[in-house]
């Protein structure tokens, strides 16, 4: 019985593991995807199976309500939304395993070890961390709490105390087994999970998400652990690398460090330098219907979507213009920068829901050598992965950061709101060449103008 | 006898080595994806919950059985939650195909 | 208790997994090496090899023992060719570099 | 202390994997080289701390026996060997299991649970199997032995009938713990090998020799699984993938299916497609002399190496070449195809060897557009590898490989000594084209009065 579960559960894992290979190309994610899911059935089947008396009316109702919550969630949530629900979902995982290791911990009819002393301690310090910090990160995503970096003079010092009061009470547990000290441990990690947060800037929240979602694998796998349960260890594994390397492909991208990320206040000092931009500087703006003429009568197009487009939802209009244009003979193309959005390969997935062709989607790299030979270059919503700062000038905080060489076309359009600065709070020059034309507005209701501009 | 903390131990580094690789593999395009999936199955904490929804000595309604409950509870938001809006996003990329 | 084996398999299955990754990502132009190089590391075989050099009941020289001393024997040429040779070949990778 | 050894074979694992790892840079791989080796060790050392009395004398003397024996081959072999001494070792890999499994049997103070005898048994055949297959691949590849393939009708139906055998010996010992049993299912194993691999053609061999070392690190994870061992299971597991792998790549690069080559008599249909070519055609051919005039002429040489440059060790012959031509001003470069030569990566070994730069030598996809600006192409013992009917001639078995495109120079120049076949035994349309010039003789000799002809 034992032996046919682990067989059980390690089928599970390696689904899991599958699931994520899939991913290597949109063909194979479903099928990839399926697997996910077949692996998460029989790993539950398999813990009934090595059950002793499980309470199944308490488990079928968790599961019904979990179930139905989840699956509407997944239903209704908007795909600008996603950074969020992600965000949202890490905190739960988190509460699971502060709360499975509570119920470990009061399980009156066992005894741990020294070793599953530890493993609970990790994971509900873990968990408890991943939980509050969590819950701040959803909240400064979706404009709940303010996104301000909140900073204070010895905060990295009373995180230290936190910190060392936690494990404190930790040691406390471990040499007289008392339960009090395990839920005053529980109770100072949840203060320490928003401690840490507060000073990182909502700007910098997809990062910390990434490090989030890390942190809930390693938890998982804790538990798993203390279980001595392998699904648990191998699919937490996977989380936490798939987190960790997530969050150094944004750190990298966008030239910053990680350790830079978590200490935070980047916010602040971001907007002290969009403050400075050095008198008024002189640019050019035009209508929609300009806009729409200059691109209709070119021959090639790349378009740059950025932040704005997902803020705005005009990525379906913007197809339909794209489409338009296409249909008069113009060559248009979308070049996706690593970090456009707030989150990685956010704008696929827009484009994606807007059902933009795959081949008229390229990647930075395949695209950049284009620009220069390229009529017109729609920039929409985006600002700091344009940013030419990022090649020239070696003081700029994003300097060698790779970026979207758009400055290289003949002509530029720029759709945003105001000439207000982005992500990162620079000014970007782009925005004042002689060959850049700003067009301001929503960006979805430009787009459509855009549409209407182009019909006539 | 080899301390089973040590065969986890030796489970674990090599999954690491696992996910390391297979999550470089992941195509830029998927990242978004990726991220939902990864929640999806980091629901398996449900099987640690699972296992404290026990009867124990007789009593159905424990501390124990109580929070093992919730949970179940949070972790099933995850698993359906994530597994059905990676399908979500899949399909997007599918539709593109066509 | 889970069978050793369950758990052997749970190891080699990841194992598999990781090998698959970390050959792929060798770069062609190392392949040659690379043969070397498992060929070296097969010769972990010798841990096999010296657990059967022992002495079994006051007796040293025994089937056992000298099959296992030859295992060894063979295992350490390959040990010792398969890193040599590997370190010769990548000498020469590194030459060219200056 | 079961624990200790348990986490030092962890770590060797550990480091195998980074050795192998290390393999994905010239850089690295040095490091990698010296992390395989420490692996080693810390295994060993883990193995005597758990060691209840060992024989340190029997053991002593084997490892410094082995250990000079290797050292001295590994210093001596040439690297136009590699491929016979890669062979060898796996022979002694395949050997030692069975030396391994049958001394576990013949453990007088031991008993075998059932799963450990099927273990042992398919430790043992596996490893019998590698050994002579091995050697038989040795003694083609060296020459020692024919390099044709041989057949004869009924072989398979031979081969069905000794697995047959092998494995009813292996029940008879499983239900009877016969030691007889067990050496019968050991020599019906061992006969095996040979007949497996006599119908498999000398140029075959390379990815029979990859198929062998996938073996052999089967075979290592197969004896863990009995000893319960991490170490032998991961780098078994490691070494068996690698093995698979490679000869994959071989195959795709071939064009040809795993199962054609181990079904064997590749060299024989070879033979007959080569004598079908289509009556004497008219090809030119100028001493070296001309060539090393017409190159020291020309803006960009691209200089393709194939086997017949391993053969004749004019590697560095070829670099003095190419370093007076680049004195001369002249663009010199290397295309090295994925399967020239005779085992993978083979001409990077060659070229490494005689000291050419990194950056004058690229990869297939990198370089094949340039050929069509390049006044000369130098094909230097090569043959298939630039052969066109892979892109034009359907019918041709090559179909399918993707090829250097020399053809699409201002000039081509092969050196080769006749105009023979090479390893797929098909005639090549590039030596008769009005802008090639064969220069016949052994490559190294050609390329000396090269050498001499653009000193002059
Ligand atoms: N993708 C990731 O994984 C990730 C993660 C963390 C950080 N980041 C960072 O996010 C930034 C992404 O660059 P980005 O160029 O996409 O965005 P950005 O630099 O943040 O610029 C977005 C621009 O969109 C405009 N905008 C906002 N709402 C709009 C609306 N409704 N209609 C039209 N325009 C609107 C804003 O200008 P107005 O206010 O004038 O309209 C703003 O300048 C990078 O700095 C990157 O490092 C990305
Ligand atoms: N690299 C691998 O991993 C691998 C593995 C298995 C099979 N293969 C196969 O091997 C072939 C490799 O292609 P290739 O173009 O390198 O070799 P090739 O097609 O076998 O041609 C080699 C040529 O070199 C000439 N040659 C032999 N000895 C020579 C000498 N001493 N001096 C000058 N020329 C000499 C031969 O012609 P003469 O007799 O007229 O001199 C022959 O035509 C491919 O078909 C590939 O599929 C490769």
């Amino acid at each position: 019985m034992e032996n046919i579960s682990a067989l059980l559960y390690l089928v599970a894992a390696v689904l899991f593991i599958l699931a994520l290979k899939g991913l290597s190309s949109p063909v194979s994610a479903l099928r990839g995807n399926l697997y996910g899911m077949i692996g998460m059935v029989i790993a539950v089947f398999t813990t009934f199976m090595i059950m002793d008396k499980p309470v199944l009316g308490l488990i079928g109702g968790a599961i019904i309500a979990g179930g139905a919550i989840g699956a509407w969630k997944a239903k209704t949530v908007e795909m600008t939304g996603m950074p969020e629900l992600v965000a949202a979902m890490h905190s739960l995982v988190g509460l699971s395993a502060v709360l499975i290791a509570v119920a470990a911990v009061y399980h009156t009819g066992e005894t741990h070890t020294p070793v599953q002393k530890v493993e609970l301690f990790i994971g509900a310090f873990i968990g408890a961390i991943t939980f509050t910090a969590s819950v701040i990160a959803y909240g400064k995503l979706s404009g709940r709490f303010g996104a301000k970096a909140v900073t204070f003079s010895g905060q990295h010092l009373l995180n230290l105390v936190l910190a060392i009061a936690m494990v404190g009470f930790g040691v406390v547990y471990f040499t007289t087994d008392s339960h009090a000290a395990f839920l005053a441990m529980v109770a100072v990690a949840l203060v320490l999970g928003v401690t840490l947060i507060i000073p990182i800037g909502g700007a910098d929240m997809p990062v910390v998400v990434s490090m989030l979602n890390s942190y809930s694998g390693w938890a998982a796998a804790g538990i798993g652990f203390t279980l001595n349960n392998p699904v648990l260890i191998i699919a937490g594994a996977c989380v936490g690398a798939s987190g960790a390397i997530l969050s150094y492909i944004m750190c990298k991208a966008m030239n910053r460090s990680i350790v830079s990320v978590l200490l935070g206040g980047f916010g602040a000092e971001a907007a002290a330098g969009g403050g400075a931009a050095s008198g008024p500087k002189n640019y050019k703006s035009g209508s929609a219907e300009d806009a729409a003429f200059l691109m209709s009568n070119a021959d090639s197009v790349i378009i740059v979507p950025g932040y704005g487009l997902a803020v705005s939802r005009a990525q379906h209009a913007l197809q339909e213009f794209a489409n338009l244009l296409t249909e008069k003979g113009v060559n248009v193309r979308y070049a996706i920068h690593p970090v456009a959005g707030r989150m990685p390969g956010h704008m696929n997935v827009l484009l994606a829901e807007a059902e933009v062709p795959y081949e008229q989607v390229q990647e930075m790299e395949e695209i950049n050598s284009d620009f220069a030979n390229t009529d017109v270059v729609l920039v929409i919503g985006a600002n700091d992965v344009v940013n030419p700062a990022a090649l020239k000038d070696k003081a700029s905080p994003i300097y060698g950061m790779p970026i979207l060489e758009a400055h290289k076309a003949r002509t530029v359009i720029v759709v945003k709101r105001s000439m207000s600065v982005g992500y990162a709070g620079l000014d970007n020059e782009l925005f004042y060449m002689d060959k850049t034309m700003m067009v301001f507005g929503d960006a979805k209701k430009v787009v459509e103008e855009l549409v209407k501009g182009v019909e006539h | 006898m080899v301390d089973p903390f040590i065969t986890s131990f030796t489970i674990f580094v090599l999954a690491v080595f696992v996910g390391y690789h297979v999550v470089w593999n992941v195509t830029p395009a998927l990242h978004t994806p990726l991220m939902a999936v990864t929640n999806a199955i980091s629901g398996i904490i449900i099987v640690g919950a699972l296992l404290q929804v026990v009867d124990i000595g007789g009593e159905t309604i424990t501390v124990t059985s109580v929070l093992g409950t919730i949970g179940v509870f949070l972790a099933s938001i995850n698993i359906f939650g994530g597994f059905m809006v990676t399908q979500r996003m899949l399909d997007m990329f599918k539709k593109k195909k066509k």
